[in-house]
């Protein structure tokens, strides 16, 4: 009787024990979930004051990098170089900057400007010499034969992916004569070709591969680089 | 309609090509628009109001009282297509 | 007679110039073209005022050089010559002209779409012969 | 100041009025009194008022041909004559 | 509709790229009426015409949100405020209406350059209400007079 009894308080102090056990689990449980929410909420927002600071850092990049392009627009307009009209044009460039410095960067990658702006650069003669070469072609089509001159629209989809990178394109494209851009799609360009030839030519995608290069965008920009070793290779064997 | 345009341009036509008489020729130095005042708006402006464009120094100085009329034209022109446009906003109006 | 058309061939376009504008206020039915035909003759007047102060013989646009500019500011007076530059004075009147005319033109346009909005046309004929059908 | 040259341009001007009030299409009108506006503008020009052809390549050839385009745009498009 | 947002990608592109630099020619061509062809009138009327471009390409909602009627009225009159101002202020100074040269004591410059300086002040005026006016001239005609965003989608519905 008393042993059972005794059994039977022994087991109840145990069962009292393991739920408390288990309450003061679940209690460090709770907590540790409560400090890890605030922890990560904390770290939340940390982070938005981070990210809106660098919202803001970037708004300050672009209105400097706005108000010094204005500023170097006026000076080469200008001409009087003297104090009057230089505050006047500090004036001028900090009220435009203000007034539209979201517009001239809309969407900038801060590091690589520099390149883009040097292949851009190398690339302007390859395009004065391809509208040469065209201009000769355009000129034989309209003194020759008729039945050279094939008027078709052709179509085709671009690899190109940045909105600046496409109007490079169809503007290069329009700018060579025989080839007119009509309408860009979805990244799909519709193409006014006025022969064969300069359809067959634009189709062989060398100046897309050269607009891609220009702004780093598409994959074949390693492969250019990787072909330029190759030959260096070849010579170490 | 169309004959009493006709009339008219010829009638109107007719006037002008008899006035062209009295006009002096095309690009003479000498007529009296070139001998009146615009001597003196020439000679003076550069050193008077230390404006190199004489258009401008005439339009904003000699002749300032005139274009504040015309500025003020241009904005009464504003004012009367609001005017004459504008609807009334829903909720708004009362 | 070819010398004396050519001698004054600016006036000669400007009396077309104003017949056309005319013609179209008067014989066109469509009231858009009625202003079309107001701002050629307008612009036919600027015309006839700036080719008064036209002059011949190397007379250049009424804007003094730098050079000349400078020679002011060091006090130099020297003697400017009246038949080298262009009479600026119509100039200076039509070049208001010009930007009132637009203004005019705008509230032109405004009163021409209210009369779109309650007639739902732009003939002449037809606007007037719903008013008389209305009884106005 | 090349009386040639005035000539052409006066040609051209006056060819211009007459296709801008004989086009039935009224966007096509509007286009051809740009036109107009800009041949006028180098008329000025030739004749040394360039503070004119300057209000009038702005104002004739920008401004009022896009205050054109937004009325006929509201409205009908088509004209009888 | 002029004022929706314009879907041409070449269109939207260019446009966004070339309207700060009008927007600095028009104010050169204003600072600069001294020396070379332009003043108030031509430089407000640039500047009206790159607003106008941003409505066509990037919608009317897009443009108000950079300049709303309020500013645009407030340009407007105060162009001619300015105008007018420079006028009493030399009538105040002692001399007629507009008369530049008793600004001199006061810019503490010479009369001929402060004239100048008047007709500076002047173009400005003149610019800001040129430009106003243009502005409200095109919105109401292109929108047929609702040029607010929140009634921009009635007037799309009344023209269907």
């Amino acid at each position: 009787m008393e042993v059972t009894v005794l059994v039977h308080a022994t087991d109840q102090a145990f069962r009292i024990l393991e739920e408390a056990r288990k309450r003061s689990t679940e209690i460090l449980d709770a907590a540790a979930r409560l400090t890890a929410e605030t922890q990560s909420l904390r770290q939340k927002k940390v982070q938005a004051m981070f990210k809106g600071a660098r919202q803001t850092k970037v708004e300050a990049i672009r209105f400097v990098a706005t108000f010094l392009i204005m500023f170097a627009f006026w000076l080469f307009l200008s001409g009087h170089y003297d104090f009057f009209h230089i505050s006047l044009g500090l004036i001028c460039c900090g009220l435009v900057s203000h007034a539209s410095y979201d517009l001239l960067f809309a969407n900038p990658r801060q590091g690589d400007m520099w390149v883009i702006v040097k292949r851009f650069i190398l690339y302007i003669p390859w395009l004065f010499y391809q509208i040469a070469l065209s201009n000769l072609h355009v000129a034989r089509l309209a003194l020759g034969p008729r039945r050279l001159i094939e008027p078709k629209i052709i179509k085709f989809k671009t690899k190109l992916e940045s909105d600046i990178s496409l109007v490079a394109l169809a503007n290069s494209i329009t700018l060579t004569p025989g080839t007119i851009t009509i309408d860009i799609k979805d990244g799909v360009y519709y193409v006014h070709a006025i022969s064969k030839k300069v359809a067959e030519d634009l189709m062989t995608g060398e100046m897309e591969d050269r607009i891609a290069h220009i702004f780093m965008e598409a994959d074949h920009v390693y492969v250019q680089d990787v072909l330029d070793v190759a030959p260096i290779f070849g010579a170490l064997k | 309609m169309k004959a009493i345009a006709l009339i008219a341009v010829l009638m109107t036509g007719g006037l002008l090509i008899y006035s062209i008489e009295g006009l002096p020729d095309w690009g003479d130095p000498d007529s009296p628009a070139s001998t009146h005042v615009s001597p003196e708006y020439i000679q003076d402006a550069l050193e008077k109001t230390a404006t190199p464009n004489i258009v401008t120094a005439v339009l904003a100085d000699y002749r300032g009282y005139d274009t504040m009329g015309e500025t003020a034209v241009i904005f009464t022109a504003g004012i009367g297509c609001v005017l004459i446009l504008r609807k009334k906003r829903k909720g708004k109006g009362d | 007679m070819l010398e004396y058309v050519v001698s004054k061939f600016n006036f000669w376009t400007y009396v077309i110039l104003v017949g056309i504008g005319l013609y179209a206020m008067i014989g066109k039915k469509n009231l858009v073209k009625k202003l079309i035909g107001m701002n050629i003759m307008q612009s036919a007047v600027i015309l006839f005022y700036v080719s008064i102060g036209a002059k011949k013989g190397g007379a250049t646009v009424p804007i003094f050089m730098g050079d000349a500019h400078a020679a002011h500011g060091h006090g130099i007076h020297e003697i400017i010559d009246v038949a080298s530059y262009v009479n600026p004075l119509p100039h200076v009147l039509m070049l208001t002209a010009i930007v009132v005319s637009i203004a005019t033109t705008g509230v032109a346009l405004a009163a021409l779409i209210l009369i779109f909005r309650r007639y739902k046309t732009l003939n002449e004929d037809e606007i007037l012969k719903i008013r008389r059908e209305a009884g106005v | 100041m090349i009386w040639q040259l005035d000539l052409i341009i006066c040609l051209f001007v006056i060819i211009c009025a007459i296709a801008a009030i004989n086009v039935k299409d009224l966007l096509a009108a509007v286009i051809i009194l740009g036109a107009y506006s800009f041949f006028m503008c180098l008329l000025w020009t030739n004749m040394g008022a360039v503070d004119v052809a300057f209000t009038e390549a702005s104002v004739g050839a920008g401004v009022g041909t896009v205050l054109f385009i937004a009325a006929v745009n509201r409205t009908k498009r088509r004209s009888k004559d | 509709m002029m004022t929706k947002q314009s879907d041409d990608v070449i269109v939207k592109t260019l446009s966004r790229l070339l309207i700060p630099f009008m927007q600095i020619y028009a104010l050169y061509v204003i600072a600069h009426g001294h020396y070379s062809p332009g003043g108030g009138f031509q430089g407000g009327v640039i500047l009206a015409a790159s607003l106008i471009l941003l409505v066509i390409t990037y919608g009317l909602d897009n443009t108000l949100r950079r300049m709303n009627e309020k500013l645009n009225v407030i340009m407007c009159s105060g162009g001619v405020f300015i105008y007018a101002g420079i006028g009493v202020l030399c009538l105040i100074l002692g001399g007629n209406f507009l008369d530049y040269a008793k600004l001199s004591p006061l810019l503490g410059v010479g009369i001929a350059q402060a004239r100048s300086l008047g007709i500076l002040g002047v173009e400005v005026g003149v610019g800001m209400a040129v430009m106003a006016v243009m502005v409200s001239i095109f919105l109401d005609v292109a929108t047929g007079g609702l040029p607010s965003v929140d009634a921009l989608e009635k007037t799309s519905r009344d023209n269907d």
